[in-house]
């Protein structure tokens, strides 16, 4: 009974308990259940590590006051400030606006959370962690992730408020122009691979060299390339810091969310972080070796603990990006995306099936793979940037006489 | 840059019809004023602007200035002979004369490309009731532009010409100028029981006897408690 | 490079993340609740009235109701009622009282100008800030009970400047005695010359005991 | 050179209602909105997210101040100058205090002309590392430039709170020199902080001033043309980000800053970056101003023993002080006629001068770069309505 | 398995009813989505994942957007009036059309030859089978259909592109 297989364990246990007719049933039940509790106290507590994580960027403590119901005393460092956040959002009055369309205003926060949840299930959490094996699981995954577009304009559409309109114009540009780099960068990933499915894309990332290297696909230079656009696209497609543009609180207040209040705003609140969390993870599975430990000697771990811990230190990354970078302007956004993301993610492309093309190369040739590859993408790297930022430099200034 | 008297002399040069008059400032600051008639303001006000020796291209602020009539006692020390002979008695001749209000407009020019000090325009209205109207000088520097809908909205001169002339901080449908001395406080405040002095006055006419509270703060904040 | 305008940034608040776990000047918050407030010694707060001892507060008020902080007052929120009748103060001379003392702290921007211009010290800036009543009108208009403090209170939380202000009047009233008892000296002096026939003068030790 | 070279006419206004390109939207920003920097209201007609006309709407915070100077005394209207703009009370209090010395010639002892100087240029600093933490956050940072800079703006506004008894309202001048002499602890405290604000500055710059994001967002938005700027009566940052060199400390040589010796930052493009630029250098040299004031701060009186406190009348007459406080020219204009109230009692105020050209600036430009656009003219409403 | 199939059956034709029904031209629109998502849930059934799910990436993700942005852009969202009875020739022109392309559609389903027992489901093809099978024999396909979406796209461009002065030179 070692920790790697206890919660298959613990599901074959209880899926035993039941007439062989309802064993499939429960048997999926029993893995929804599973992966609603841990990522929902997974989105609970990446609310509060956000909101600590960003207060120890800005030199202050973060919220620290919100201990249990009846032993005041004990404060635990706000750890159950989700749960108080829950609370609150139930309990506030959920206002729909005369003018609303009601229909849609009620369908988009049940839309966007549906849809969004969908993607957690092709996702492989350990060696035999993975709720449904599907042969196409990449496509699921994109399929479901395309109807936040659907649900953002149903809110901004359903509002009937002029910031909302406004919102929904820009999410659907941004939407959409992400949408692109984030299934090129993919595609060389499934091209290596030579499958979509999300277990085998793992597996193809096992081994170390001298026990130590693992052969994660981040570590070569086409994979490099293709995680930094994925970043960028996942961080464009969870509508997080440096393109927050919909809900950009300091011009259009909050975007397609303005007319949303009580549990309907807490809802899209979740969505944003299950699709958060889901594009992270695919991440973790396509670029950082999904479940799989970075040397020989730490196999012992428990692989769906590999498999959090990397998610978890993405979602961190993303705090801190949100902590610290300025929101870019939706004609920037958009010319971001189509000038510099797309032409990098098809020579990235073309970089990988140049890598799947010469396995050959062993030896000092793999230096010069290795040299080729790289130059094949950072020469075009500053090509484009330098293009990309033309005219825009720290400037130095002159003193009056 | 020239005193204020050379630049008179050189605007009544170039601007013969003109009436340019040396306004004396008493005080201890002595900055001195021209008064110019409104007919020929705007052209003179793009002379200064634009004369290469003057260049005050800066009108940095304008200001508008309520005077009301006044009555004015002026006396006069007059010796009068006395019919007896004795030594002349000096008396004091006093005459009361109205001095016609008017509203007025005060402009602080300086030069930004030559740096240097105010040039101060005064602007007089005919007088504060139907002849209100001066010659805006936004066209010529665009930073009266708000501070002539400042003057036009608080003091009620219509500056003519001006690109845009709406109240600037009361909503528009507010009808007197607040700033003027004669304005009378709307009586629609709020009632705020400190019961003293004029306040107090005003509140007693808003409030039947019954709601008043009892004279004499003391009674009455005592029944409240102490605050902490 | 393109991206490294950013990284820079990312570095600076990396540091800053780390400095806040062993740099106290990287950690700003103050616990207000738990921590107390620190309050420099010149902070002020609404005004209160300096009396010289706590035991008989409206006896012992240093206010003479002269009524010159009313008038000064910006926003007018001072209002004084004289008294009919005098009472002796700290230096003996019979001075008027304020029978009716109020300000409403409600227009109160505590700017101390009435603290400048008390010719008497009777009027001093507190540290009160957590201010709360029921009722937004009578509630925070304060009548002469509630603003009267004691001196020993005044020099708690102004001990620099309590300081001063009490050698100040220390010294006023000991010139103050000084005049007195050279006047009475010189009274008593006075009418025995003028009339020595007459029956012996009133007893100095009497006319010294008039303060 | 027309006054208004593009009022009427945006580079892309077109016919209210246009069949292909559907009707206009017209939005108003504010008074309560996040960004406005306080209750002032943009009505923003938009073609799609382009601006096509924007009209400013003020009043919302209007509490008639000048009625009230013109009813109580010239000592009692000090403690309102606080509330004009609150962010620098102590140099409207200085700027206050100079139009009326002006206007009865009272002379000021040389210690407190050193103690203006050095308040003046602290309040400099607290308003600039002020605005700047706020136009980082319109453009879109969640709060972490900001918390940086209100760190060090804490620490001035303790030195303030010691010295004056209130942090923002100060009320620490007076007609012939200041209220109270700062204690030596409290100028070594000064002393301390000024010497590091500059660490704070470059770590500042480090992160923000080279990040790509903020060249691309904020070089070439809201260009203004020096000529319209010097028509307009812009002053302050604004102006000098065009590239004008006139800096009232140098021009009028009030109070003792020609002892100083600093240098006035001049931009060249007259956008958004260059005004950001200007109060970060200006920083700088206000640094260096208060290491200079510091050094040999004379010992004397802070008060002239012949000022008069109560009973203040100054002889018939006008005077109109001026001096650059941190967003621009701020002027008192006063009229006495020999009574201790002024007849007339009238402040310039440089926050609502420095708007005439907003709608200029922003013509063509999106939603978003209007409100750091705004942003970076730095307006307080407090001034702006007075 | 066939009650699966009513119920698919069933939601994808009240959607699509929904869809003509609806006065709100945005609910029709959405319902036409759900009528897709309906299809793409029939070929769930049917066993064949790989096109269920390029369905729904195509249909609900992307051409749901076009037919939004179409009711957007001609501003006709806004209006729920009716259309009135104009004039009788319309009415008949309508039905005689709608006669028609019924009449085509009921034919061909008729005429293809189906055998109604349900047959046996087919092996699940994996994805690397379908790949084999779309660059072997359906190569010229897959390009032709590829070159003209790319040529789609620059049209739509082209047409969308307002002759916009390029962004202000910083």
């Amino acid at each position: 009974m070692n920790l790697e297989t206890l919660p298959l364990q613990v599901r074959d246990w209880i899926v035993g308990r039941f007439p062989d007719a309802l064993q499939w049933l429960v048997h999926h039940l029993l893995s929804i259940t599973a992966i609603l509790t841990v990522f929902g106290l997974f989105f609970a507590f990446t609310t509060i590590a956000e909101r600590k994580l960003l207060a120890r960027l800005q030199n202050r403590l973060g919220p620290n006051r919100s201990g249990l119901p009846w032993f005041r005393s004990l404060k635990l460092w706000g750890l159950t400030q989700p749960f108080a956040d829950a609370i609150k959002a139930i309990t506030k009055e959920d206002v729909v606006p005369a003018a609303a369309d009601k229909v849609l205003h009620f369908l988009a926060p049940v839309v966007i959370v549906a849809f969004s949840l969908l993607g957690f299930a092709v996702l492989p959490f350990g060696r035999h962690l993975i709720p449904v094996e599907l042969d196409a699981a990449i496509l699921y995954f994109f399929a479901a992730g395309t109807a936040t577009e659907l649900a953002i304009f149903m809110a901004g559409w359903g509002s009937r408020n002029k910031y909302s309109l406004l919102a929904a114009m820009r999410a659907l540009a941004q939407l959409i122009s992400y949408e692109l780099p984030l299934i090129l960068s993919v595609v060389p990933v499934v091209m290596i691979v030579g499958t979509l499915s999300t277990q085998e894309m793992v597996l193809a990332q096992g081994g170390w060299t001298w026990g130590v290297l693992p052969h994660w696909h981040v570590f070569t230079p086409w994979g490099f390339a293709g995680f930094l656009i994925f970043l960028v696209a996942a961080l464009a497609e969870s509508n997080r810091s440096p393109f927050d543009l919909p809900e950009a609180e300091s011009e259009i207040i909050a975007g397609h969310l303005t007319e949303y209040s009580g549990f309907k705003y807490a809802l899209f609140f979740m969505a944003e972080y299950f699709g958060l969390t889901a594009l992270s993870g695919l991440g973790v599975t396509l670029f950082l070796g999904g479940w799989q430990a970075p040397c020989a000697f730490l196999e012992f771990i428990p692989s769906w603990l590999w498999f959090m811990g990397k998610l978890a230190s993405m979602i961190v990354f993303f705090i801190w990006i949100r902590g610290t970078l300025l929101r870019l302007r939706i004609d920037q956004l958009t010319r971001l995306s189509w000038k510099f993301l797309v032409p990098l993610a098809l020579l990235n492309l073309g970089n990988a099936a140049f890598w799947a093309l010469t396995p050959g190369w062993t030896g000092p040739l793999a230096l010069a793979r290795w040299a080729v590859s790289a130059a094949i993408i950072i020469v075009p790297f500053f090509l484009l940037g330098r293009r990309l930022s033309a005219g825009y430099a720290p400037r130095t200034y002159r003193y009056a006489a | 840059m020239e005193s204020l008297e050379q630049i008179r002399d050189r605007l009544l040069a170039r601007f013969p019809a003109a009436k340019v008059e040396l306004v004396v400032n008493p005080g201890t600051a002595a900055e001195h004023a021209l008064l110019l008639d409104a007919a020929h303001a705007r052209d003179i006000a793009l002379f200064l602007r634009d004369d290469p020796a003057l260049r005050l291209d800066y009108c940095s602020n304008v200001t508008g200035v309520d005077w009301p009539e006044r009555e004015i006692v002026d006396t006069v020390k007059k010796s009068v002979p006395d019919p007896a002979g004795g030594p002349a008695k000096v008396v004091e001749e006093k005459s009361k004369r109205i001095q016609p209000g008017c509203l007025e407009a005060v402009y602080h020019l300086y030069s930004m490309a030559l740096k240097h000090g105010p040039v101060i325009l005064r602007l007089r209205t005919g007088n504060r009731t139907d002849q209100v109207t001066l010659p805006s000088l936004t066209p010529v520097w665009r930073a009266a532009d708000f501070q002539e809908r400042e003057i036009f909205d608080l003091y009620g001169i219509v500056f003519s010409g001006h690109p845009d002339l709406r109240r600037i901080l009361m909503w528009d449908e507010f009808k007197d100028h607040p700033m003027r001395k004669d304005y009378v406080a709307p009586d629609d405040f709020e009632w705020e029981p400190t019961p003293h002095g004029e306040v107090h006055e005003r509140a007693k006419a808003h409030y039947p006897p019954a709601v008043q509270p009892p004279d004499g703060p003391s009674v009455a904040s005592a029944k409240e408690g102490p605050a902490p | 490079m393109l991206g490294s305008g950013i990284l820079k940034g990312l570095g600076v608040t990396a540091k800053n993340f780390v400095g806040s776990y062993h740099d106290p000047a990287r950690m700003v918050t103050e616990e207000y609740p738990d921590t107390p407030a620190r309050l420099p010694e010149a902070y002020r707060n609404f005004p209160f009235l300096v009396t010289e001892n706590a035991t008989d507060p409206m006896g012992t008020l240093r206010c003479v109701a002269c009524q010159i902080c009313e008038k000064e007052c910006p926003p007018q929120c001072i209002y004084i009622e004289k008294s009919k009748d005098k009472k002796p103060d700290a230096t003996g001379k019979p001075q008027l009282y304020p029978a009716v003392f109020a300000i409403d702290t409600a227009v109160c921007m505590s700017c101390q100008i009435c603290v400048e211009v008390c010719p008497f010290d009777a009027i001093k800036m507190d540290h009160v800030f957590a201010v709360a009543a029921t009722n937004r009108f009578e509630g925070l208009l304060l009548n002469r009970e509630q603003l009267a403090k004691p001196n020993s209170y005044f020099q708690q939380i102004r001990p620099a400047e309590a300081g001063e202000v009490d050698t100040r009047l220390a010294a006023e009233r000991s010139a103050a005695e000084e005049k007195a008892r050279a006047a009475a000296a010189a009274k008593a002096a006075a009418p025995k010359p003028a009339a020595p026939a007459a029956t012996p003068a009133p007893k100095p030790a009497e006319g010294g005991a008039t303060p | 050179m027309s006054l208004f070279p593009n009022m009427a006419v945006g580079p892309t206004v077109r016919a209210v209602h246009d069949e292909f390109h559907g009707d206009l939207l017209e939005v108003s920003m504010g008074p309560q909105h996040p960004s406005t920097h306080g209750v002032f209201r943009m009505v923003v007609t938009l073609d799609g997210e382009q601006i096509v006309k924007l009209k400013p709407v003020f009043g919302y915070l209007h509490r008639n101040h000048e009625k009230i100077a013109e009813s109580t005394s010239y000592l009692g209207s000090m403690p309102y100058t606080d509330r004009l703009d609150y962010l620098c009370s102590m140099s409207t209090n200085w700027a206050y205090a100079l139009a009326v010395e002006k206007l009865s010639g009272q002379a000021v002892p040389d210690r407190a002309q050193y103690l203006r100087i050095v308040m003046a240029e602290l309040t400099r600093l607290v308003n600039h590392s002020c605005l700047v933490g706020f136009l980082f956050n319109d453009l879109g940072t969640s709060f972490t430039p900001l918390l940086y800079a209100f760190r060090e703006r804490e620490k001035i506004l303790d030195l303030f709170e010691s010295l004056s008894g209130s942090r923002m309202m100060c009320n620490y001048q007076r007609f012939g020199g200041c209220r109270v002499d700062p204690s030596p602890e409290w100028l070594a405290a000064a002393q301390a902080l000024v010497d590091n604000f500059p660490r704070f500055l470059d770590e500042y710059e480090t992160m923000l001033t080279g990040n790509e994001i903020m060249l691309a967002r904020t070089q070439g938005v809201g260009r203004l043309d020096p000529a319209h700027a010097v028509n307009a009566g812009l002053t302050g940052p604004v102006l000098r980000a065009c590239g004008v060199d006139y800096d009232l400390r140098k021009v009028d040589g009030y109070g003792f800053y020609p002892r100083f010796d600093f240098r006035v930052p001049l931009g060249a493009h007259g956008d958004t970056y260059d005004r950001y630029m200007m109060r970060i250098l200006e920083m700088r040299e206000s640094v260096k101003i208060l290491q200079q004031a510091f050094r040999d701060l004379p010992a004397g009186p802070v008060m002239d023993p012949k000022a008069k406190l109560r009973g203040f009348r100054p002889k018939a007459g006008e005077a109109y002080g001026r001096l650059e406080g941190p967003k621009g020219e701020l002027g008192f204009y006063l009229i006495s006629d020999g009574s201790p109230n002024p007849w007339r009692y009238r402040v310039r105020p440089p926050s609502l001068i420095n708007l005439t050209l907003l709608e200029e600036m922003c013509l063509g430009h999106t939603v978003a770069d209007a409100v750091v656009i705004l942003g970076s003219i730095d307006i307080v409403l407090g001034e702006v309505d007075r | 398995m066939t009650l699966a199939l009513l119920l698919i059956g069933f939601l994808l034709l009240a959607a699509a009813g929904a869809a003509m029904l609806s006065r709100n031209l945005i609910h029709s629109a959405l319902l036409l989505t759900g009528a897709w998502a309906g299809i793409a849930g029939f070929y769930l059934w049917a066993g064949a994942e790989f096109v269920a799910f390029a369905q729904v990436l195509v249909y609900v993700g992307a051409v749901s957007m076009i037919v939004l942005f179409a009711v957007l852009l001609t501003r006709q969202g806004a209006t729920t009036a009716p259309v009135e009875f104009d004039s009788f020739r319309r009415a008949a022109a309508g039905i005689i059309t709608a006669g028609g392309v019924m009449g085509v559609l009921f034919g061909a389903i008729l005429g293809t030859p189906m055998d109604v027992t349900s047959a046996p489901p087919p092996a699940s093809i994996t994805v690397r089978q379908i790949g084999a099978q779309l660059m072997g024999p359906h190569a010229a396909a897959l390009l032709i259909v590829g070159v003209l979406l790319t040529v789609a796209l620059l049209g739509a461009i082209v047409i969308a592109a307002v002759d916009k002065p390029d962004d202000p030179a910083p």
